[in-house]
């Protein structure tokens, strides 16, 4: 299998500049991920880590202030590999949607407020897709807004007219609109019960495999991951600390970051006290030395204080980025 | 004395324009008590009506019907004292919309504590305001001098909670507090929920999605739907025994941190506008248990075993 | 483009001074206020008789001959020319004449019908050409009211008029006694366009002076100065009045256009106007004639006309425009008298104000300005004036303290009462104008002289003036006189004590009288004037004009400055031969009622 | 000085403010004229500029750079006058009709909508017919304020109305911040730009609308303006007589203030809008 | 039902007490500056070399009086005032006596709408596509010359203006007239007619196009500006929605919602940039008819233009009011 979105090395900071000083907020710190096709990627991880700049980077989507210090984010176009990050403005506007669809997080105000939503969904298709197939594509979407428990109605109202559950939705329908090969999709269901969070994820699920595309999915939700993931990235501070397939990293956690993280969820018909990851979760703007997780590390050695973790591989297709695992596994 | 009453709160909304004008029942005769040290749930699909009756009780809207009695007292009385907000205080549901993105998030906390004279100096105020993102996983520095377009959703989420957090209320409504926030944290606000329940005696009106994290913290829960509560009780008790089959399908949904425990059978999902206008009960369109009576008339409460019902099925078993 | 596609090079387009026409569907010029020069009074309309101040003479129209009066002056006989017509070819005769004068006696609603009605007792014609009017009381001068110089009662068609109510009647198209008739008008107002008429042999223009020349002559307002400006400079205008500063422009700017003299000063200085600065006699200080004086003397005219009219105008003073004939009759007499008349400033010092020698400062200043004027002490007389009031700081002081005037420590003047004194200017708000031109430069004269000026251009100046609301003006200082004989009782009649008007109440008779002033003294000499035949004993009416003119500047009730002059500019390269100071064969006004008689003059260059 | 020198980073504020501070100076110099404004036959007339006269002299005999430090200030009085007094007005009446609402909204807009939809020049005009002598400086500007704020209190409003809905107001309320705060703290950012526009558009027409008040003869023609100076100009024929320097130097001036006034609005509150300024800034960097 | 109770009732009360007090204070105004429209035609008659002896003054006051409708105390004449609105006769004009002012409204009205109704939609329109197009495009280099130009276009007088292009099109190159429009009152609707009108109306339209145009064009920039910050543009724009659409459908149309409602506003404070324009070019407008009214105290005619205009500008603030939620879908009548 090989990978149809790959990002090397991505390093991209916020800078910010205020009354002279200088800021260097670094929200996605040496990224490196190989995205395949035809599968569910889901990225967890501490809140303010980083995953929706991860995110807005691999869409090519890089404005001030965040900036972009180095790395690569690589599609697979007809074989060959264009590198998002320094493709022509006209080719990656065209790109955008028909190969790779973005759903923002808190996408409650990405409608045109005065036109009804069915003359958002005619203007990325007139942008994109010739007369013709217009039509059809619209059919489609409609069709998805059904599964996703929205009459096609829906289109004829105003954004300020649904809901935000509603709005949540439909944003996911323009992003499959037109069956892009690598859908982006931030918290999409943060705002909604979890029957229609079931519901998107239906969709989601259908439209992955009807398509054969891609979805990089971000969500606190592990509940979510472990329904729909194929594979699961855990980011912390700007880094992907561990990496594997999902049942794996639900089995074996490997990086102390996601023990806590999987055994901290609770369960309905158990009332026992969780605990979570003592400490702070540390500031993009001062990172600790070495491995940023060691000041919250209840197994911490001596070279966690001082170097960085390379991720590394411990069994087939699960990486990790942590000294202990030459400590649990390396003999292993 | 319950700290909180809720009595037959309807909420009405007219939406459209003038040529096409609906009237929405957004709240619908919700009644609900919320006693003191208790974490009370209330839980349903979005646009049920949470946020609005949290608004209502708030005072940021007004009932088309119904009270709301507070400590005894209708909140009408409270509404127009300044302490008001010191006893009780709000989470909103959209961090993104909570600070206004033209101040520093910051101000918010300094105001908050020179308002409600929460400390004698500056020094002694930042004291408060860093144990207080201290407690949510932030600290001052981390949030002086930003603008919230610097923080990141679950950021924005927590400093919201910190901020509430300040006057020590007595009552909390949280309105989906930690939805951006990941599962490790999630864990320690809402031990932090608890914490203050068990000691301070604060009363946390907490609206999710997530009835995991509902179970593990709250005391009662209520579930709503469309703007009806369709069970109240003991926590465990519905969610460990649901009684309608709307609560079913949600425990149902809920998906499992588990990899291999993945459903395959598919929900039905009804149109929101759709289920407003449905006369009889409006759950009729996907319960699948659904009678002749359920689509004509509208189901009354019913308490089973301390659990309040409201589904035609139970008619009959009537306790009371 | 001319309307209709009528030809440019047979049409002549003059300004009409009175701006855009309020009512321009309206030709009846008897009822209200009209716009008159839009051509009605120049082309349209042939009076009894007109003034033609170019050359001091009366030119018979309709009538052909001098008013005859009887013995005791109770009777006024017109003789009318024969062969007229009207312009829809009924002849024009005595009855016109005495339906005129009968329906203004009746009528209440009609301007003239004041002066008809007050002596007019019966009016009948004796033959076709002979009216006869019997006056209620001896009045030597009723035919003023039938002699035309920018207005007068003009005979109507009786048999237009018999059949309509006068006053509403819009009297269009129009029937005329003159050379023109109507052919299009603009209905919002901007312009009214005559054609020559078949039968222009049947006017007295046309008896008088020949064919006239243009066939059609257009009429044409101009809301901008700069508008008018460039409308010449591109030959879409040929005759125009600009201000002053407009009239440099064309000069400079086009190369076919000429002013009424070809060189500086260019413009019009034989103008039957005086120009100047009115006090309200009513008002304390100004009720005071040292003060007055005082007033006077603070002006340095050479400064005064740099201001106002940039040294291009003739001094006077006396209340008189110092046109040729009046020069003549008055102020060349008068030097004598005006040399050694004396003021009497107190501790018996006089103080003799006049001085002869301001003309040759004033050529001096021009001189200095850049201007090329003319050695010639004579020449310099005629440009600038004979003389005018010596500018006398310290004689004004000394009249002012004499009446308890005071200086303050800032050098400011405080009244007797002790409080400042500002003086208070009503002025018009047209800045090019001359009153406003005064009013800016006497304000100048108070202001150095230590007086606090506040100077108030307003919209609302008629009716303060007329109604006595104001300290100051810039008024004309005297009634114009006709413009031609010796007679000046026009200028001086408003000033009789009957006539004498209290503050808040209009004054009636023209702008002279707002001054609100009597003296005794000239009050006989008017009463003479009512019984001084000015046909027979000519050298007597001059004598009385004399004697009212030095009872004037005695007192000194309003400062006469300089006389009117008109900035205007023809081009001549569609005419020629328009009248200029080299040729005055005529007035050389398009608003002029007299413009008709121009046009027979005039030569086309382009055929 | 933090701010300042962020802002001075803005050509355009740079730029506007030395122009306004150009202006100042003129200004201020008018108290040391040699001449009296009011004055004539203060200089020969007509001259070009020379060393003299660095920007000639007018037909009036009054030397044009210093009659124009008289008309710069008289002008930036009134021009000031009138968008300071109506700003505050168009503040009060806007944030008091949006947050407050019922009767006081219905009451201050309908008194707005009265002063909007009367032919306000015509009433300008009549009013400025009325006032006649007491048309000074002072009163120019006042008058002008008073017909200047309604509808910029109306689109504040409108802005304040939706800022009312909007969550953080209640945020704030939770803060303990009171009316006073609340609007000040909370919904004057969100105004400000509004306001500075507003102002700037003011200021605008309040220099305009005194020119058209002068060449009409409205206000007194004597008191140096940038209007009055203009009217003298146009009336005494400057521009077809070739005096360039006399009616320029006016136009000029009109246009470097509102220039100036323009780009310091426009950067000021860009400065305000921290996402704009953020752009600005990375924008600069790349 | 309650829409019409909560909103539309108090809203045409709203409409009609603000037609009430505009229609009263423009009653008053006039009336208090001192001007006596039956002294300025006396005073008119005077300088028309008519001697009028004081007895006869008097009577022709009063017969004026009488005849313009100004006989009676204030109170009564309020009540004449109000009469004749209703009947839709304002009377004659007093210092255009008797031309009725409904007339010389028939004669100017069709012009003044002709020139300033197109120039203030042209205006409207291209400053509105060309700021949007800028604002949008604020960081490209043309942007910013446009913007520079009109920016030192705005600030100059209408009056300067008019001369200016009155010097350049009308006297160096010549090319349209100085003024003067000669269509005369047999006028016939033809080609020739239309071309006429345009010619003249050409330059006097082009002033009001350019300088109000160079307004919204700076009003349009600024809203544009703030507007392309809003996330569903930056959305669309991620999302590869052709620039065209994004600057139509997105940015300008929701930018051009205020810009609408000030357009009826605009018709309100017309009348200054009109005067200077018709002072210039010589053209038939209400404002020169308007403003020789004021000066002359001809109180019928104020009356009749200040009515006509009120009543238009508060008839299409209400009409657009009410209309509003036609444009902008988000808002609702409370
Ligand atoms: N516009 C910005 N300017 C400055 N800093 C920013 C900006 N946006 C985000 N950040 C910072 O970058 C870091 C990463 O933010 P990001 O939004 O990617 O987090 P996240 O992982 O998506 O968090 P969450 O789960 O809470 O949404 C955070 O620390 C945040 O404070
Ligand atoms: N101001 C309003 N005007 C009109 N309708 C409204 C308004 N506020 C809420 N509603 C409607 O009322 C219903 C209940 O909304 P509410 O926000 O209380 O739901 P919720 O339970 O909080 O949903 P969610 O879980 O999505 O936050 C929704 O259908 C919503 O569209
Ligand atoms: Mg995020
Ligand atoms: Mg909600």
């Amino acid at each position: 299998m090989s990978a149809i979105l790959r990002v090397q090395d991505l390093q991209t900071f916020y800078v910010l500049e205020v009354l002279g000083t200088r800021k260097v907020v670094k929200a996605v710190n040496g990224v490196s991920l190989d995205i395949h096709e035809n599968e569910v990627y889901g990225i967890a991880g501490e809140s303010g880590c980083g995953k929706t700049t991860l995110l807005r980077a691999m869409f090519g989507n890089i404005e001030p202030p965040l900036r972009h210090f180095g790395g690569k984010v690589l599609y697979r176009m007809d074989g060959e590999y264009l590198d998002a990050l320094s493709l022509p403005l006209h080719k990656s506007r065209e790109m955008r949607f028909t190969y790779i669809a973005y759903v923002p997080q808190g996408s409650m105000s990405i409608f045109n407020p005065v036109s009804k939503l069915r003359a958002t969904f005619m203007d990325f298709l007139e942008s994109h897709v010739p007369g013709t197939m217009r039509k059809s594509l619209l059919a489609l979407a409609e069709k998805h807004l059904e599964s996703l428990g929205l009459s096609a109605r829906v289109l004829d109202a105003y954004p300020h007219q649904l809901s935000g559950g509603m709005r949540q939705r439909v944003s996911i329908a323009l992003a499959t609109l037109l069956r892009p090969r690598v859908i982006l999709a931030d918290e999409p269901t943060t705002a909604l019960d979890v029957v229609a969070q079931r519901a998107v994820l239906q969709l989601l699920a259908a439209v992955q495999k009807e398509l054969q595309n891609t979805i990089v999915l971000v969500t606190h939700d592990m509940g979510i991951h472990a329904t729909i993931a194929t594979r699961l990235g855990i980011m912390y501070a700007g880094k992907i600390v561990e990496e594997g397939y999902t049942p794996d990293v639900f089995a074996s956690p490997l990086h102390p970051y996601t023990q806590f993280l999987i055994h901290s969820l609770p369960r309905i018909g158990d009332k026992r006290v969780r605990e979570s990851a003592p400490g702070n979760p540390p500031s993009l703007l001062h990172l600790p030395p070495g491995c940023p997780f060691h000041p919250r590390c209840p197994y911490v050695l001596a070279r966690c204080r001082e170097e960085v973790p390379p991720l590394l591989e411990v069994t087939p297709g699960h990486r990790v980025a942590c000294f202990l695992r030459e400590v649990n596994h390396g003999t292993a | 004395m319950a700290l909180l009453e809720v009595r037959n709160l309807t909420k009405i909304f007219t939406v459209g324009s003038v040529f096409s004008r609906l009237r929405i029942r957004a709240v619908d005769e919700v009644s609900l008590t919320v006693q003191e040290g208790q974490i009370f749930t209330l839980a349903g699909e979005s646009g049920c009506g949470k946020t609005t009756t949290a608004r209502i009780i708030l005072g940021f809207e007004y009932p088309t019907s119904g009270e709301i009695i507070y400590r005894g007292k209708p909140v009408q009385e409270f509404l127009r004292q300044k302490n008001w907000f010191r006893e009780v205080q709000a989470v909103f549901q959209n961090p993104f919309e909570t600070f206004n993105p033209l101040r520093k998030v910051e101000s918010y906390f300094l105001e908050a504590a020179h308002n409600f004279d929460l400390a004698k100096n500056g020094k002694t105020a930042q004291d408060v305001i860093e144990e207080k993102l201290r407690a949510v996983g932030l600290s001052f520095p981390e949030i002086a001098g930003k603008y919230p377009s610097e923080f990141s959703g679950g950021q924005l989420q927590r400093a919201s909670i910190a901020r509430a957090l300040l006057t020590n209320p007595s009552l909390l409504l949280a309105d989906e507090p930690v939805s951006m926030v990941d599962a490790s944290l999630r864990m320690s606000i809402v031990n932090l929920f608890r914490n203050l329940c068990d000691t301070l005696g604060v009363s946390v009106l907490y609206i999710t999605h997530d009835l995991a994290t509902a179970y593990y913290v709250s005391d009662r829960i209520a579930v709503m739907f469309r703007g009806n509560i369709v069970e109240e009780g003991p926590v465990e008790k519905v969610l460990g025994n649901p009684r309608h089959p709307y609560t079913r399908l949600l425990l149902e949904s809920i998906p499992e941190p588990d990899p291999s425990k993945r459903r395959e059978e598919r929900v039905v999902v009804c149109e929101e506008r759709e289920e407003y206008l449905r006369a009889g009960c409006k759950f009729a369109g996907r319960c699948p248990e659904v009678g002749e009576i359920c689509v004509k008339e509208v189901p009354q409460n019913v308490l089973l075993n301390d659990v309040l019902v409201r589904c035609h099925k139970y008619a009959s078993k009537k306790e009371v | 483009e001319l309307p209709g596609g009528i030809p440019r090079e047979e049409t002549l387009i003059v300004d009409q001074l009175t701006g855009r026409v309020g009512t321009p569907s309206n030709f009846n010029l008897w009822a209200g206020w009209r716009w008159q020069d839009r051509g009605l009074q120049q082309l349209a309309m042939e009076p009894l008789w007109t003034v033609d101040y170019a050359t001091g003479e009366i030119i018979p129209g309709l009538a052909s001959e001098m008013p005859i009066y009887n013995q005791d002056f109770t009777q006024m006989t017109v003789k009318l020319r024969e062969g007229i017509t009207w312009s829809d070819g009924v002849p024009i005769t005595a009855d016109d004449v005495v339906f005129t004068i009968d329906l203004h006696a009746q009528n209440g609603n009609l301007p003239y019908h004041g002066p008809m009605a007050e002596f007019v007792s019966k009016a009948y014609k004796t033959d076709d050409h002979t009216a006869v009017v019997e006056l209620k009381k001896p009045n030597s001068r009723f035919h003023t009211n039938f002699l035309d110089r920018w207005g007068c009662l003009r005979i109507m068609p009786k048999h237009v008029f018999e059949k309509v109510d006068p006053v509403t009647f819009e009297f269009n198209p129009p029937v005329s006694s003159g050379p023109y008739v109507l052919y299009d008008y603009d209905p919002a107002g901007f312009w009214t366009l005559w054609e020559r008429r078949e039968d222009w042999d049947k006017t007295p223009t046309g008896i008088l002076y020949g064919k006239p020349q243009p066939k059609y002559v257009l009429f044409q307002a101009f809301e901008s100065a700069e508008a008018r400006i460039l409308a010449q400079l591109r030959h879409e205008l040929d005759m125009a009045q600009h201000t002053l500063e407009g009239l440099r422009a064309v000069l400079e700017k086009g190369n076919t256009v000429r002013a009424w003299r070809k060189e500086w000063p260019w413009v019009v200085n034989i103008d039957p106007c005086i120009t100047g600065i009115m006090f309200n006699n009513m008002v304390k200080p100004y009720d005071n004639r040292e003060v007055r004086w005082a007033l006077t003397l603070a002006i340095d005219i050479v400064d005064y006309m740099a201001i106002a009219f940039d040294l291009m105008a003739p001094v006077s003073a006396l209340h008189l425009p110092p046109v040729p004939a009046y020069k003549e009759a008055f102020f060349i007499p008068m030097e004598d008298w005006l040399k050694n008349f004396e003021l009497d400033l107190g501790n018996g010092e006089k103080f003799k104000p006049y001085d002869p020698e301001v003309p040759l400062k004033l050529a001096e200043a021009a001189k200095k300005r850049g201007y090329a004027v003319p050695e010639d002490p004579e020449a310099i007389r005629d440009l600038f004036g004979l003389g005018w009031w010596k500018y006398a700081p310290d004689v004004a002081e000394k009249l002012l303290k004499k009446n308890g005037f005071t200086r303050g420590d800032d050098g400011k003047w405080r009244l007797p009462d002790g409080s400042p004194w500002k003086i208070n200017i009503v002025a018009d708000v047209n800045v090019a104008s001359h009153p406003l031109r005064n009013a800016t430069a006497v304000a100048e004269a108070w202001r150095k002289f230590g007086i606090d000026v506040n100077l108030s251009p307003t919209e609302a100046r008629e009716s303060l003036i007329l109604n006595g609301e104001f300290e100051v003006c810039d008024q004309w200082p005297a009634g114009e006189p006709w413009g031609a004989g010796v007679d000046l009782s026009r200028t001086f009649n408003v000033w009789h004590s009957s006539l004498l008007t209290p503050i808040g109440k209009p004054v009636a008779l023209g702008p002279g009288m707002a001054a609100r002033w009597a003296n005794p003294k000239l009050d006989a000499i008017i009463d003479k004037m009512q019984v001084t035949d000015p046909f027979a004993d000519i050298e007597g009416t001059r004598l009385l004009g004399i004697e009212a003119l030095k009872v004037v500047v005695e007192d000194m009730p309003t400062i006469p400055t300089y006389g009117y002059c008109g900035a205007v500019a023809w081009d001549e390269y569609y005419w020629t031969n328009y009248p200029g100071a080299e040729n005055p064969y005529s007035q050389p006004y398009q608003h002029w009622p007299n413009f008709k008689y121009m046009l027979p003059f005039l030569q086309p260059k382009k055929q | 000085m933090e701010i300042l020198r962020e802002l001075f980073r803005d050509y355009r504020f740079a730029v506007g403010f030395i122009f306004l501070v150009v202006l100042a100076i003129l200004a201020f110099l008018s108290f040391f004229s040699p001449y009296d404004p009011v004055r004539w036959l203060q200089v020969p007339r007509d001259l070009a500029p020379s060393r003299e006269h660095i920007l000639g002299t007018n037909s009036k005999g009054q030397d044009v750079f210093w009659e124009a430090t008289f008309a710069i200030r008289n002008s930036l009085i009134v021009a000031l006058i009138a968008g300071f007094l109506s700003r505050v007005v168009a503040v009060l009446v806007g944030f008091l009709a949006g947050y407050k609402g019922g009767l006081a909204d219905r009451v201050l807009m309908g008194v707005a909508d009265g002063l909007l939809v009367i032919p306000l020049f015509l009433i300008l005009v009549m009013v400025a017919m009325l006032l006649r002598d007491a048309m000074t400086i002072v009163n120019t500007g006042l008058l002008l304020a008073f017909f200047g704020w309604a509808w910029d209190a109306r689109t504040i409003r409108s802005q304040i109305l939706s800022l009312r809905e909007r969550e953080f107001t209640q945020t704030s309320i939770l803060s303990g911040n009171g009316t006073m705060s609340l609007v000040t703290k909370e919904y004057l950012p969100f105004t400000i730009p509004l306001i500075f526009s507003t102002l700037i558009s003011n200021i605008a027409w309040a220099i305009g609308m005194e020119i058209v008040l002068a060449i009409l003869g409205l206000v007194r023609l004597e008191i140096p303006t940038l209007g009055t100076m203009l009217q003298w100009a146009i009336s005494y024929q400057a521009m077809l007589l070739g005096y360039w320097w006399w009616i320029l130097t006016p136009i000029v001036l009109t246009i470097v203030l509102l220039v100036a006034l323009y780009w310091l609005s426009v950067s000021v509150s860009e400065y305000l809008d921290p996402r704009m300024r953020i752009q600005r800034i990375g924008v600069r960097e790349t | 039902m309650r829409f019409v109770r909560d909103y539309l009732i108090p809203r045409l009360i709203q409409y009609v007490l603000v037609i009430f007090f505009g229609i009263t204070a423009v009653f008053l105004i006039p009336r208090l500056t001192g001007q006596d429209p039956v002294l300025e035609v006396i005073a008119q008659i005077q300088t028309q070399g008519a001697s009028l002896d004081p007895v006869a003054v008097k009577s022709l006051m009063e017969s004026l009086r009488e005849l313009y409708g100004l006989k009676g105390t204030l109170g009564e004449q309020y009540l004449t005032m109000w009469k004749r609105i209703f009947s839709l006769d304002f009377g004659p004009s007093l210092f255009q006596f008797p031309a009725p002012v409904s007339m010389l409204l028939r004669i100017y009205l069709p012009w003044t709408i002709g020139l300033f109704a197109t120039s203030t939609i042209l205006a409207w329109i291209l400053g509105n596509i060309l700021g949007g197009v800028a604002g949008y495009f604020s960081q490209k280099r043309w942007s910013k010359v446009l913007d520079a130009v009109i920016m030192l276009i705005r600030p100059i007088p209408h009056y300067i203006f008019g001369v200016i292009l009155l010097i350049l099109f009308a006297y160096l190159w010549a090319i349209f007239p100085a003024g003067g429009l000669m269509l005369g009152r047999k006028a016939v609707f033809n080609l020739r007619f239309v071309m006429t009108v345009l010619r003249y109306s050409f330059l006097p339209a082009l002033t009001l196009v350019i300088l109000g145009g160079a307004a919204w064009f700076q009003q349009m920039k600024l809203l544009v500006q703030n507007i392309k910050r809003e996330d569903f543009v930056q959305y669309a724009s991620a999302g590869g929605v052709k620039e065209r659409i994004l600057i139509s459908r997105y940015v300008m149309r929701n930018a051009m919602l205020p810009q609408v409602t000030q357009l009826a506003l605009v018709l309100g404070q017309v009348f200054s940039g009109v005067l200077m324009v018709e002072m210039v070019f010589s053209y038939p407008g209400m404002g020169l008819l308007l403003y020789r009214g004021v000066t002359r105290g001809d109180y019928n005619l104020v009356m009749g233009i200040t009515v006509l205009s009120i009543f238009t500008i508060t008839t299409a603030v209400l009409v657009l009011d009410l209309l509003y939620p036609l444009l902008d879908p988000r808002i609702r009548h409370r």
